[in-house]
């Protein structure tokens, strides 16, 4: 992480002592492949007009989406806001679907009738978010409730922003989902801003995780940069859900490295930002962290570094080639058949 | 054994409880209070808080829930107190429910109950009927029966439904409509009209509570020799339009009458599709009747005024009959 | 009030002290009005099929917009909720108007358009509610936006319910006042009921007020049936509002000693609790601080309650000769002329 | 000069802030960034954190605010960032702004503006037309500019009316469509429809982008001998229904034609009026093009099916003339 691997007693080495080899690898092998994926979505793909819809990228928040989902049970069901790419790669999305899915191709998951992340696959139990910020809390909290309902002991998993909360249906799914005690696990990423909007204008309590008394529900905050740190309370919340005990809430501290979407370009702000948290790269810190345990050589990091940079290349020749829709598609699938 | 609107409504619901474990309900004081018309009383005691569950004030959330459930494989009917709160719900019905399957391919099979319309003097907030709105999107599937005979076997239709549809009950035939019901089980298909008086003069294209006062139209009218076809909707989408094609080619004349406020209102819908396909039979203009545009006023002679009703249909059928 | 009035060191008297006979026989008067006024309403007309809507009282919630509304100066913005009558008279709304607007009659306050409590007047200063709970919450923040963005020292008082609070515009507009920081008071009554719904169905923390740290908003809990307590509080409470603090919130416990509406047994609420709360009627408490601090004579009250019976039956008899609205009236006033 | 459509609007908003003090902007991002479209570009330099208001995600609360600002004589412009969202919003819009008027006799002089329609590839929540739901609702104005000038008229008139009034702006249009705008002041009535092409042999009722569409129509069916009059709503609520009528009267044969999905769009209405009103006049089938009954897709080809455009039209008022 440029500055940050020199610093010495990095917290993100605390966290990771209970971690292996294995588990950080994985950790750094899905975020490192989200930031690529990513990367080439917002500064190729984006700017070359292949992609003609929206862009929103988590670049900077990559440890959240990876140490929460990889918490998750093949059977929890994920909820993703808008920055949480790695979800899909856990969920064994490939990168091509991806692409094609941006490029409004059939090899999408939506076969080009929506774009971007909002995607989904009730089989690989991953829930496609709608635009509206914060519809997808209740949603969550009902698909919990019918976990309850079932019997069984699933868990479900809702990310969002912290501008998200503002949003009335943010409230009462957690209320409803608190009162009802169901098992929800929460993950806010709270990168400081909502679009160009500060934190500070967005509400009048300190964190996100203020909130939690309000519905009952028990609340921490974890650096979101930190991905050891985020799997850890991931597994805290998720244990919690389980055992009947209702939702919980994680917040992490983190912050969004690039523009709200591709075309802007943040000049909102300040400068001395970019920097400070440019030396938390949660990607760097994670590589820091295996550098130092020995968990793995620079040049077997330096392989699948570049495994993922050619896995994404042949990923989107694939979906270049994909066919976009045809026309006689429209008007399908408004109903059931 | 005669059954009131109501009661078909809540057999129906009970019906589908013990045959499908995966339906349950969810809404406001519908548990220990059986729901503020009773249409749920009862359930609580035999099926349990697990599968009649009392929510918060949240109507959003309300309907959010009920979507999560049905991706999990259950099927919730969900009851909104009263169908003017519908609005609270608008954004998860209209760009959650219905844009999913077509989306992602994930059905939405969930039921939205609202008590809806006036007469019961209940004033602006709840006398409303929110089914234009819901009409326009695509997605949804909307159903206002007007007969126990109709409300029983669409609500059964509705829950077996794999799409999100929306269910609107007209409070004032709550206790007001009464029947013989089958004994035997049975459903009522979604999507099917129905002609409930042949008629060859002129038709009038109706649909809930309305559906009656266009039936003692067409009595009282009858006795001056105008013979009127009666078709009731039952489901406002999909509309059943070569029903309603079928009965103007025959008539040649329309008159589209709905409780609901006359400016984009389901009138202007079916007027358009009848003067697209059926412009050759039409002996006459296509007439709308409905409530004028302005809130539902809550003082008897207003509401009286505002509410479509026999004098003022028997009026416009004479002067269309005679046009 | 019965066994209260026996009960020494009656809290309320604590509350008293430092209030004035012409304040506590205020109190009295308008809690005892209102209190006449529904009864009439709910027990009277309402079966004898004089009101043909839906009925909601605020029986023995009376020292609530009573001690709240006379903590409002005259140019304060009034946001009631459905059981708030007290603030219609305090504004100098006539029972006559209130009883014509119950009955749909073109001397109530909307001329029959609307009916029971959908009822307001600018030129007062109180602002109708609609139906859907919290909707008046923004509305209300709006306003004291605007007195903030016109200079003025006003305050706007806003009143819901408990369940109320479970619903997405609540949330967002407590959550906008506080991030603007306008002058907003809000009053919650908190009568562990929404219709049938007890408050352990609605909320899973123990008290509204639990909710104010999530907005960074102050919050209290006081008496809701000592209209001393009350005032008192919202004194703070506007205090706070007008010196540019924010908004600030009050948690009123109390009972609703009826139905949910004219209609309901509320057979649903367990009958030890209309025995309990039934011995804090916020109107004997006053009687009681009144009569113990010797700020009237027994007669004197009883004066007060005859002449508000006289008053109430004559406003009855208007508003029984008040002419329903005219058909003609059905299409004025969609838009302004 | 020639000035963009969202440069007009901007214009709009601009003079009518530095005319009433009591005007100001509420809404997501419109202040330092300027809004998601730069309409309020500058605003916030200009007039300051006092009337270019900042706020969180919360679009009901954005209009309730709205609501109560204007009960205290303010005249607040909401924008919502995309039309989309404006269903987040519904409560508060159809049963708080539309109806204090009618119920008690408060004016609620706010302006809501929301960026809508496709074309832009935005997919199924950045790309819809949702004022059908609104021109159905009682005291609501409702308004769709189709040029740079009217947008900028419109806009001002918007502002200084006294009651709600949705004001949908048309992304594709933003940057398209540029014209000369004089250089006095100006406004532009709200409920007045205009000819912008006289024409024979059928009329063309349209508004918003639309109106491009219909015009390129008229212009290349010209040659063709046939003679296309082309009217432009401007306001959809209330509907300047005079206008269509003498339009439609003239000509006999009439084409409907939004971009909103058909059923349940404003198609409906308009047909509804002209065969109610002008049915004696009618020479051929009221015919309506419109999207079909989806979402808006997102994938190029999607999309381009998805829209109404010029061939539709054209095949469409082809086969019309001929009738
Ligand atoms: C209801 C609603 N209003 C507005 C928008 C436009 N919008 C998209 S993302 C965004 C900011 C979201 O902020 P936050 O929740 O913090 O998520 P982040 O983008 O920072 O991850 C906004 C305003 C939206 N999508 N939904
Ligand atoms: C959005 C909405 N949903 C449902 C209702 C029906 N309803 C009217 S009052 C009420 C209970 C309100 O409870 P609370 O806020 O505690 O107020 P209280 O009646 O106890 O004073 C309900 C559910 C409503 N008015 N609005
Ligand atoms: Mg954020
Ligand atoms: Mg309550």
């Amino acid at each position: 992480m440029g500055a940050g691997l020199a610093v010495a007693g990095d917290p993100a080495l605390e966290s990771a002592r209970e971690y292996s080899a294995e588990q950080a690898r994985r950790f750094f092998y899905y975020m490192s492949m989200m930031r690529e994926v990513e990367d080439r979505i917002e500064r190729k793909l984006y700017r070359q007009g292949k992609i003609v819809g929206g862009v929103y990228v988590g670049r900077g928040q990559e440890a959240i989406p990876v140490g929460a989902g990889l918490a998750a049970a093949p059977d929890d069901m994920l909820f993703p806001s808008h920055r949480d790419m790695a979800l899909y790669l856990i969920r064994g999305v490939h990168p091509r679907q991806i692409f094609a899915q941006y490029m409004g191709r059939i090899g999408g998951l939506t076969r080009g009738r929506d774009g971007n992340m909002h995607m989904g696959d009730l089989r690989l139990r991953i829930v496609a978010i709608i635009s509206a910020m914060a519809a997808s809390v209740p949603v969550a909290a009902g698909a919990a409730l019918a976990m309850r309902y079932k019997g069984t002991r699933d868990v479900a998993f809702c990310f969002f922003g912290d501008g998200a909360t503002s949003r009335g249906d943010w409230h009462e799914g957690l209320n409803l989902a608190s009162v009802q005690r169901v098992p929800l696990v929460l993950i806010c990423n709270n990168n400081q801003y909502a679009y160009s909007t500060p934190i500070e204008k967005q509400m009048a309590c300190a964190n996100v995780a203020d909130r939690g008394p309000a519905y009952g529900i028990p609340a921490e905050i974890v650096d979101g940069n930190d991905v050891f740190a985020v799997h850890s309370a991931a597994l805290r919340a998720v244990e919690h859900a389980r055992s009947g005990l209702g939702p919980y809430l994680i917040e992490c501290k983190t912050f969004r490295m690039t523009g709200h979407s591709a075309h802007d370009p943040a000049d909102y702000v300040p400068k001395h930002l970019w920097k400070t948290w440019g030396e938390r790269d949660p990607i760097d810190r994670a590589k820091y962290a295996i550098l130092a345990n020995q968990w793995a050589e620079p040049e077997e990091i330096a392989a699948i570094e570049s495994g993922i940079r050619r896995e994404v290349d042949s990923a989107i020749e694939w979906a270049e080639n994909s066919p976009y829709p045809d026309a006689s598609e429209l008007l399908e699938d408004v109903y059931e058949r | 054994m005669t059954t009131t609107y109501l009661e078909a409504i809540r057999q129906g619901l009970w019906e589908e409880m013990e045959r499908d474990p995966d339906v349950f309900l969810l809404g406001e004081d519908i548990g220990v209070y059986g729901g503020a018309f009773k249409v749920t009383a009862g359930m609580l005691d035999r099926f349990g808080e697990r599968r009649v569950v009392d929510t918060p004030i949240s109507e959003s959330a309300i309907v959010g829930a009920a979507i999560g459930a049905s991706f999990m494989g259950l099927r919730p009917v969900v009851e909104i107190q009263f169908s003017d709160f519908i609005s609270c719900a608008y954004d998860q019905i209209v760009n959650f429910a219905a844009k999913c399957r077509y989306r992602w391919g994930a059905g939405v099979p969930i039921v939205i109950r609202a008590p809806s319309g006036g007469g019961i003097h209940g004033g602006p907030f709840h006398s409303q009927n929110p089914e234009a709105a819901f009409v326009h999107t695509p997605g949804l599937k909307v159903i206002a029966p007007a007969t126990a005979y109709d409300a029983k076997g669409l609500i059964k239709s509705a829950i077996r439904d794999n799409d999100p549809v929306l269910f609107f009950e007209h409070k004032a035939l709550y206790r007001r409509i009464k029947e013989d019901l089958p004994e035997e089980e049975y459903t009522v298909p979604i999507g099917k009209a129905k002609v409930v008086r042949e008629g060859r003069h002129l038709s009038i294209v109706t649909y809930g509570a309305m559906v009656h006062v266009a039936l003692e139209a067409a009595q009282l009218l009858d006795g001056e020799g105008i013979s009127i076809e009666v078709v009731d909707l039952r489901t406002l989408l999909p509309l059943d339009e070569e029903t309603v094609l079928d009965s103007v080619k025959k008539t040649s004349k329309a008159i589209l009458l709905h409780e609901d406020t006359i400016t984009g209102g389901l009138g202007g819908e079916l007027s358009a599709r009848i003067s697209e396909r059926a412009f050759e039979y039409l002996d006459g203009p296509i007439v709308r009747i409905a409530a004028p545009d302005t809130p539902v006023p809550y003082s008897p002679p207003l509401e009286e005024a505002f509410l479509p009703n026999l004098t003022k249909v028997v009026e416009k059928a004479r002067w269309l009959h005679k046009y």
